[in-house]
């Protein structure tokens, strides 16, 4: 679905990413994760376009994207959730999904974003509650349920999340990821973008693990759980102060 | 004996409590760190030490000062100096002169005398530069002196800022995420760098995610949770604490 | 002061404050899609009223009036499609002097083609010195015209903004501009679009108030800082608020001649807008939280 | 470096006495009163070159120092003290030889302030208000900076117009010319026209050497680290408050002392000296000649200043200024006499460049 | 075509070693004019009117054979290059004369300038002090501001004024019609109760007129020229203001008129006859050179309307060539001295009668109390006097 060959990336005349290729397949939850300052959040940025400067190769469904704005990725069907939430905080709950709900309108004058509406609403029954109110005055948990709803507002074919359990309680994170896994069952791909590494590794099918710009590390999710490098720098577990310990 | 002790310190973002009721204290000599997820609170918790923010309650004492609510050149006048989680180098300047600006505290020529280049000043100004050279060969970049410091590698650039922190001559450092962006190899230079100024006796207040730079380097960690200090122990114990471990390293979800 | 003088004030500074409230609804509507203050607003004011006087020559008064409108808009759009659209995140500094820069530029180009003398419209009911008159306090057709066409147009623009797609659009781009391009918006259109809209808004101002204020070439700037020290009084971004603080200051201006000589008007509503920059730039009805956020 | 430095001033000084000299040789020296002119606004321009460029603060009221310097000097040195001699204050100030009295147009006498004294006042008023206004003012930051000075240069340009003791529209007249030292004087005189040449210019060969100066010590280079990462300066301990202050105070003062010396050489002062279009022609001409370029702020101020005063725009004087403002700051935002121009024409040869500018 | 060229350039040609125009050498008139700026409304009709006529004597072979040579430097109302312009003019141009600057301000600021560099200059603006005291080199042509509010004066005490409000716009011309207003009041026993100066940029006056109105004057006078004045009669209307309205000689623009219709009508102003050249009976010696140029004036420019303003620059180079034909010669010296002692030089603005200690020439009769019936000015006629 998503391919990306030898991409660089940067802002101004500093490069974040260094020739980046991954790829992600349809039906899938492919993890990318890496320390603070990697550039995880650089690559969504050039994948979604928000990042201009951007050299190599980016195809969506076999279409090269990497010349294209953000509003156009979006319009082909790659949304992304972005780090921080970022919602329309002086608008009310409402008009942030039907802004989401957009793109479906341009794709067709009469499309009808009630239903879609309603969908997100039984996805995420707290946003119907709070239907009226401005997106700013919601709780980080609701903020991100709504960022999350107004990107599946657009039917996107590819979901992709930057941190989403950023700055969340962890009884929060667990209803967020639950409704990740949730979205896979239905079919739907998702790129995610994480630090916290085990969580993340802990759904998803694939994984990258990048640094200082670079993949340095791929596989099975299991499996780079299990590694060791992959512990000791984001997992938080010093191996070697484990062995002295034990 | 502590250079730093901090009480009961708040701080209140809108609807959000960034910084509730956390003390602790930093022990001379000593490196401390700072722990937490993304969102704890830790650089608001920083930027109060600093004076980039000043807290609604609460007593900041830094050696016998009291010194919440200061502004953060008054502070740095005071002997604390700090780097940045995102690099602010200054952009137009060379490295040596990025370090030169640390020097500031440590000089006095005005702009009636910089505008009369007032003899005086120019021993004062070679002082500057040598001492500066002095800090670039410490950190092992003194081939970087005359580089653009936009120019340089990610990882130089840090040790820049590290450098223009010490120019200072600070009694206590604050480095936030030292090591953030670095591959293992530059965090490994960088732990050593930390450790070494810490011989030369400076206290250091660290922030940083790495969790074998923390581990490995620092006398003591405070994990701070939601605004909260959850934890504030040598970091063995923290590493046992299983309300960190809940919290930080996320061992109980999914 | 007896209560006629009073309300004789009052209707003068009614008049002088809705003016300024439209310019600075102006100002708010490209600040909030872009974060830029448009130093040429005022611009637009002087050309919608000197290009509906140029069509009223050989235009009945509406039609004139309409087509002035559509002019001065196409020149806006024409304006940021080629000074705006291509810079990327411009500093404020330069988008400060490039707005500044068009200002003058237009400025000059009106001086060469309309000359330096002062044009009006006729006034659209009644003739200059009709009034209505209540008691003593005497009222001019025209500044009704000028109140009504203002009132209906800050309804027009809150119900543009509420219930329209491109309005909502517009706020999106305004809460969040990168949010709102991860929608699908095209934020660069809603820019050229905050510019048409307050082009119009400023030429249909130009074409009310030129009955009584005239129109002159080099108009625009005095109208522009007013109508940016109403805007800041009132909140950046805030068009409501713009309203209340427009007829806050012109009112204000209004009662300052009967204490002060006239020479000084000026300094006295500008001394306020450093006040307020200086004491609370978040402006009188602008929510403090909400501008510390901003960078000022 | 500082060898460097040297060489420049040595370089200006040799090209004033040059353009003299040709002038002289060429018969054309009725030039020198345009270059003297232009010398006293690109005291002006470099004192704002220092603000914009070094401090990153814009100003767009310097018209307004320039104009207070003017104008308090053309007031106090045409105030007629003669009715009120015999106050025991003025009795005072006439016995520490404080007055002069100067010959008027008619033959009358005037008895007025002595110029070194209204220049001093003059200077020190731009001081105190510069303080006063520039403490609030500074905090500021983007828009909200801009519209305060240029509120404040609008104020002072609607003072200077509503009061008449400062002659209101027509501004101030038959100001006598400054004794700098007995033989010389400030004075639009044409007999004294290059000894006033000289004056000028030795005041901005002055001004550049001592901003140049400040430029490479401590101070500038404080002042570069406030404009590039102000929150950085701050922490290493840098007063940002106090140097972004300081500066804006110099530069007033220097466009006060622009604004005094030139009313004496113009023998008057009048409202257009105040006005916004003033302010936002030296902010022009520091962006054309590069913001943090002291040396091309200097020949831009002269060459453009000398060209308007020649009256070579024409009736397109303003439109002039607008269109270079555009022009400059849509395709060289960093000025067109910048430090890195030659690399610059070798890149736009090279690869097409991305006109991304960092905020 | 190429023969018609051709041929053109022949006669061109012949013209050139014919005419005894190009033979002698040209004069040089220097114009020191406010064309753009705030001031445009004075400096534009005045380069116009200066451009028409120096085209015109030099079609008409010069004067004496000398041809003009005009040129126009544009101040925008800036002292500071009205100054730097005066100073080339006289030293590079080696101007005979200077006509302009048009705003008061600019003109004492270079008066110093043509009196060390010996040039003479015609002053196109009204202040008094321009002329007074007399300096040697400086001349000008408007009436007097003393004689407009004179003339208002008298015109008050047949109607039987005695209070009056007075609003003044913060320019050169608004100020000194104030100050004249203040010193002369005392002796036509007006009293001025409300004293007030607006902004030259202002758009509305109600409060203004509102403060006039409340401390119940008889008349008020209006003393601007810029767009104001129509703003001012407009807005006092409008509040119900019943008292006489006087403007001074600034609103002689219809423009002004037009604006301000229906609340202009009535309005009762000074100016000299330039806007009722029409309705003057044809013994008035002024109606010839009037009507001429009036005509030449709008035909030049497609109809635009003539001001007065346009006219002071009529009037300045209308004396110098007068001086120079009378002084037979080129020299500075002997210009100046045949201008001193011009008389009788019909104007625009009236006659001109020079001499040592008047170098204005003009009297109080220059000026004509006009005022505005159906939106067109005539002059007023005087019902006081009939009823006598």
């Amino acid at each position: 679905m998503l391919r990306i060959k030898n991409l660089d990336a940067g802002y101004g005349k500093l490069k974040v990413l260094r020739r980046i290729s991954m790829h992600v397949s349809a039906g899938e939850i492919v993890t990318i994760i890496g320390a603070n300052g990697a550039g995880k959040t650089t690559l969504l940025g050039a994948i979604s376009g928000l990042l201009r400067n951007r050299t190599g190769e980016i195809l969506f469904e076999k279409k090269v994207i990497q010349h294209l704005s953000p509003e156009k990725i979006v319009f082909m069907g790659c949304s992304l959730v972005p780090e921080g939430r970022q919602v329309f905080s002086t608008m009310s709950v409402k008009e942030n999904l039907l802004l989401g709900a957009y793109v479906q309108h341009r794709r067709d004058r009469r499309h009808d974003a009630h239903q879609d509406l309603d969908r997100m609403y039984s996805l995420f029954p707290r946003l119907r509650e709070r239907e009226q109110q401005l997106a700013g005055t919601l709780s980080g948990g609701e903020q991100q349920m709504l960022a999350i709803a107004r990107a599946l507002m657009a039917k996107p074919k590819l979901i992709m999340m930057d941190e989403p359990s950023m700055g969340l309680a962890p009884l929060i994170v667990r209803d967020i990821f639950a409704i990740i896994r949730k979205l896979r069952e239905e079919g739907n791909t998702v790129l995610l973008v994480e630090q916290n590494a085990k969580v993340a590794l802990g759904i998803a099918d694939r994984g990258y693990v990048i640094e200082t710009g670079r993949i340095i590390l791929q596989g099975q999710a299991d499996d780079l759980l299990s590694n060791r490098d992959v512990q000791r720098a984001y997992l938080g577990r010093d191996l070697d102060a484990e062995v002295k310990l034990s | 004996m502590a250079i730093l002790a901090v009480r009961d310190l708040n701080k209140r973002f809108g609807g959000l409590q960034a910084v509730k009721d956390v003390s602790f204290t930093v022990t001379a000599g000593s490196i401390k760190a700072l722990i937490g997820p993304n969102g704890a609170g830790k650089t608001t918790l920083f930027n109060l030490i600093s004076g980039v923010l000043s807290p609604d309650s609460g007593d900041i004492f830094f050696g016998d000062m009291q010194i919440e609510g200061m502004k953060p050149f008054q502070i740095a006048e005071k002997g604390m100096s700090r780097t940045f989680q995102h690099i602010r180098l200054f952009p137009n300047m060379t490295a040596i002169e990025n370090i030169m600006i640390g020097r500031h505290t440590h000089s006095r020529a005005g702009f009636i005398a910089g505008m009369f280049s007032l003899p005086w000043t120019w021993k004062e100004e070679s002082r500057i530069r040598s001492r500066s050279r002095e800090i670039l060969d410490f950190l092992g970049i003194s081939g970087l002196a005359d580089s653009e410091s936009t120019s340089l590698a990610y990882g130089q650039q840090r040790i820049v800022e590290l450098g223009r922190a010490l120019a200072c001559e600070p009694k206590l450092l604050l480095l936030d995420e030292p090591a953030a962006g670095l591959n293992i190899k530059e965090t490994a230079e960088m732990a050593n760098l930390i450790t070494k100024v810490k011989n030369l006796g400076i206290t250091v207040l660290i922030v940083e995610h790495d969790m074998s730079l923390v581990m490995n380097i620092s006398d003591e960690v405070i994990v701070l949770s939601y605004g909260q200090k959850i934890a504030d122990d040598v970091p063995l114990a923290i590493q046992k604490n299983t309300e960190v471990i809940r919290v930080y390293l996320g061992e109980e979800e999914c | 002061m007896n209560i006629e003088l009073f309300f004789q004030y009052l209707v003068a500074g009614v008049t002088y404050g809705t003016i300024y409230a439209i310019v600075a609804i102006g100002f708010n509507i490209i600040y909030n899609t872009t974060g830029i203050i448009n130093f040429a607003q005022g611009e637009f004011v002087m050309l919608g009223g000197m290009t509906a006087v140029t069509l009223h020559a050989f235009l009945p008064l509406p039609i004139a009036i309409l087509s002035a409108v559509m002019i001065t808009m196409v020149i806006g759009a024409l304006i940021e499609i080629t000074f705006i659209r291509w810079l990327i995140s411009p500093s404020v500094l330069r988008m400060i002097i490039i707005t500044i820069g068009i200002s003058i530029l237009v400025r000059e180009i009106a001086l060469h083609i309309w000359g330096a003398g002062v044009k009006a419209l006729p006034y659209f009911s009644g003739t200059a010195v009709s009034a209505i008159s209540i008691g003593d306090v005497h009222i001019s057709p025209q500044v009704l015209w000028v109140i009504g066409v203002s009132a209906v147009m800050v309804i027009c623009l809150n119900l543009f903004f509420t219930y329209t797609l491109p309005g909502r659009q517009m706020r999106a781009c305004s809460a969040n501009r990168d949010a709102a391009r991860l929608c699908g918006i095209n934020a660069k259109n809603m820019v050229t679009l905050s510019f048409v809209l307050s082009a119009g808004i400023g030429a249909l101002a130009g074409c009310v108030v030129s009955p009584i204020t005239y129109v002159q070439y080099d108009g625009g700037t005095a109208l522009a800082i007013k109508g940016f020290t109403v805007a800041i009084l009132g909140g950046l971004g805030n068009s409501m608020a713009a309203v209340a603080a427009g007829l806050l200051l012109g009112i204000l201006e209004s009662f300052s001649i009967w204490v002060m000589p006239t020479a000084y008007k000026d300094v006295i509503s500008i001394s306020i807008l450093l006040l307020i920059l200086f004491v609370r730039p978040s402006g009188l009805f602008g929510s403090k939280e909400a501008a510390q956020l901003k960078e000022f | 470096m500082a060898r460097n430095r040297h060489l420049q001033a040595f370089l200006l000084i040799a090209a004033v006495a040059a353009v003299q000299l040709a002038t002289m040789i060429s018969d054309t020296q009725h030039y020198l009163t345009q270059l003297t002119m232009s010398g006293y606004y690109s005291l002006v321009i470099i004192g704002l070159c220092l603000l914009i460029g070094y401090a990153g603060q814009i100003s767009l009221g310097h018209a307004g120092f320039f104009a207070i310097g003017g104008y308090t000097s053309a007031f106090l040195t045409t105030y007629d003290l003669t009715p009120v001699s015999d106050k025991a204050f003025i009795a005072f100030l006439s016995r520490t030889g404080m007055l002069v009295s100067t010959a008027d147009l008619y033959g009358g006498q005037v008895l007025h302030l002595h110029p070194w004294a209204a220049c001093l006042i003059a200077i020190l008023l731009a001081i105190i208000v510069a303080y006063a206004i520039g403490g609030p003012v500074l905090k500021l930051k983007g828009h909200y900076l801009a519209m305060a000075t240029l509120g404040f240069g609008t104020i002072v340009y609607k003072v200077v117009l509503g009061t008449e003791q400062f002659g209101a529209a027509d501004g101030i007249s038959e100001v006598p010319e400054f004794a700098l030292l007995p033989g010389i004087a400030v004075s639009g005189k044409l007999s004294m026209r290059i000894m006033n040449y000289y004056i000028a210019w030795g005041l901005v060969i002055l001004g550049v050497v001592l901003l140049s100066n400040l430029v490479h010590s401590r101070v500038g280079r404080a002042l570069r680290s406030i404009h590039g990462a102000e929150d950085a300066a701050n922490a290493m301990g840098v007063n940002t408050g106090r140097y972004k202050l300081n500066m804006f105070v110099i530069s007033a003062v220097f466009a006060a002392i622009g604004g005094v010396f030139l009313t004496h050489y113009n023998g008057g002062i009048g409202p257009s000296e105040a006005s916004i279009m003033k302010s936002v022609r030296y902010v022009a001409i520091v962006a054309i000649g590069g913001m943090a370029n002291l040396w091309g702020a200097l020949v831009m101020g002269f060459v453009l200043n000398f060209l308007s005063l020649r009256g070579y725009f024409g009736s397109y004087d303003d439109a002039v200024f607008g269109a270079i403002l555009i022009i400059i700051m849509l395709f060289t935002p960093e000025g067109l006499l910048r430090r890195d121009l030659f690399s610059d024409i070798r890149s736009l040869f090279g690869s097409g460049k991305d006109l991304e500018e960092k905020v | 075509m190429k023969v018609a060229k051709l041929a053109v350039l022949l006669l061109a040609m012949t013209l050139m070693v014919v005419s005894p125009v190009l033979a002698k050498e040209t004069i040089k008139i220097g114009a020191i004019l406010a064309v753009t700026g705030p001031a445009a409304f004075l400096g534009a009709p005045e380069e116009k009117t200066l451009v028409m006529m120096v085209d015109d004597i030099n079609k008409k072979g010069g004067i004496k054979g000398h041809a003009l040579e005009l040129i126009v430097k544009d101040s925008g109302a800036s002292p500071e290059k009205a100054l730097s312009f005066a100073k080339q003019l006289i030293e590079e141009d080696k101007v005979l004369a200077i006509i302009g600057p048009s705003t008061s301000g600019e003109t004492m600021k270079i008066k110093g300038v043509a009196e060390e560099g010996k040039t003479i200059l015609l002053s196109c603006a009204a202040a008094e002090v321009i002329v007074n005291p007399v300096a040697k080199y400086v001349f000008k042509t408007p009436q007097k501001d003393s004689y407009a509010v004179i003339k208002i004066f008298e015109e008050m005490k047949k109607m039987g004024i005695s209070k009056i409000g007075v609003l003044s716009s913060n320019t050169g011309f608004g100020k000194a019609g104030k100050e004249q207003i203040e010193k002369l009041a005392p002796e036509h026993g007006i009293t001025i109760l409300v004293n007030e100066v607006y902004d030259k940029a202002a758009s509305d006056l109600t409060a203004e007129v509102t403060k006039l109105k409340a401390a119940n004057v008889q008349a008020l006078i209006n003393w601007s020229i810029e767009p104001a004045q129509s703003i001012v009669i407009k807005n006092a209307r409008q509040i119900g203001f019943n008292g006489q309205i006087f403007q001074s000689h600034g609103f002689g623009n219809i423009k002004y008129v037009e604006a301000a219709l229906p609340a202009a009508e009535g309005v009762i102003f000074p100016a000299g006859r330039l806007l009722v050249a029409d309705t003057l009976p044809n013994s008035n010696p002024q109606k010839a050179v009037l009507e001429k140029y009036k005509k030449e004036y709008e035909q030049k420019n497609r109809g635009e309307e003539v001001s007065t303003f346009g006219g002071h620059a009529y009037d300045a180079l209308l004396i110098l060539t007068k001086a120079i034909e009378k002084a037979g010669s080129t020299d500075k010296e002997a210009v100046r001295n045949a201008i001193e002692n011009l008389k009788g030089v019909v104007g625009t603005a009236g006659i001109f009668n020079f001499s040592p200690q008047d170098h204005n020439g003009l009297d109080i009769n220059s000026f004509e109390m006009l005022t505005v019936k159906n939106g067109k000015f005539a002059v007023l006629p005087e019902p006081k006097a009939k009823k006598k």
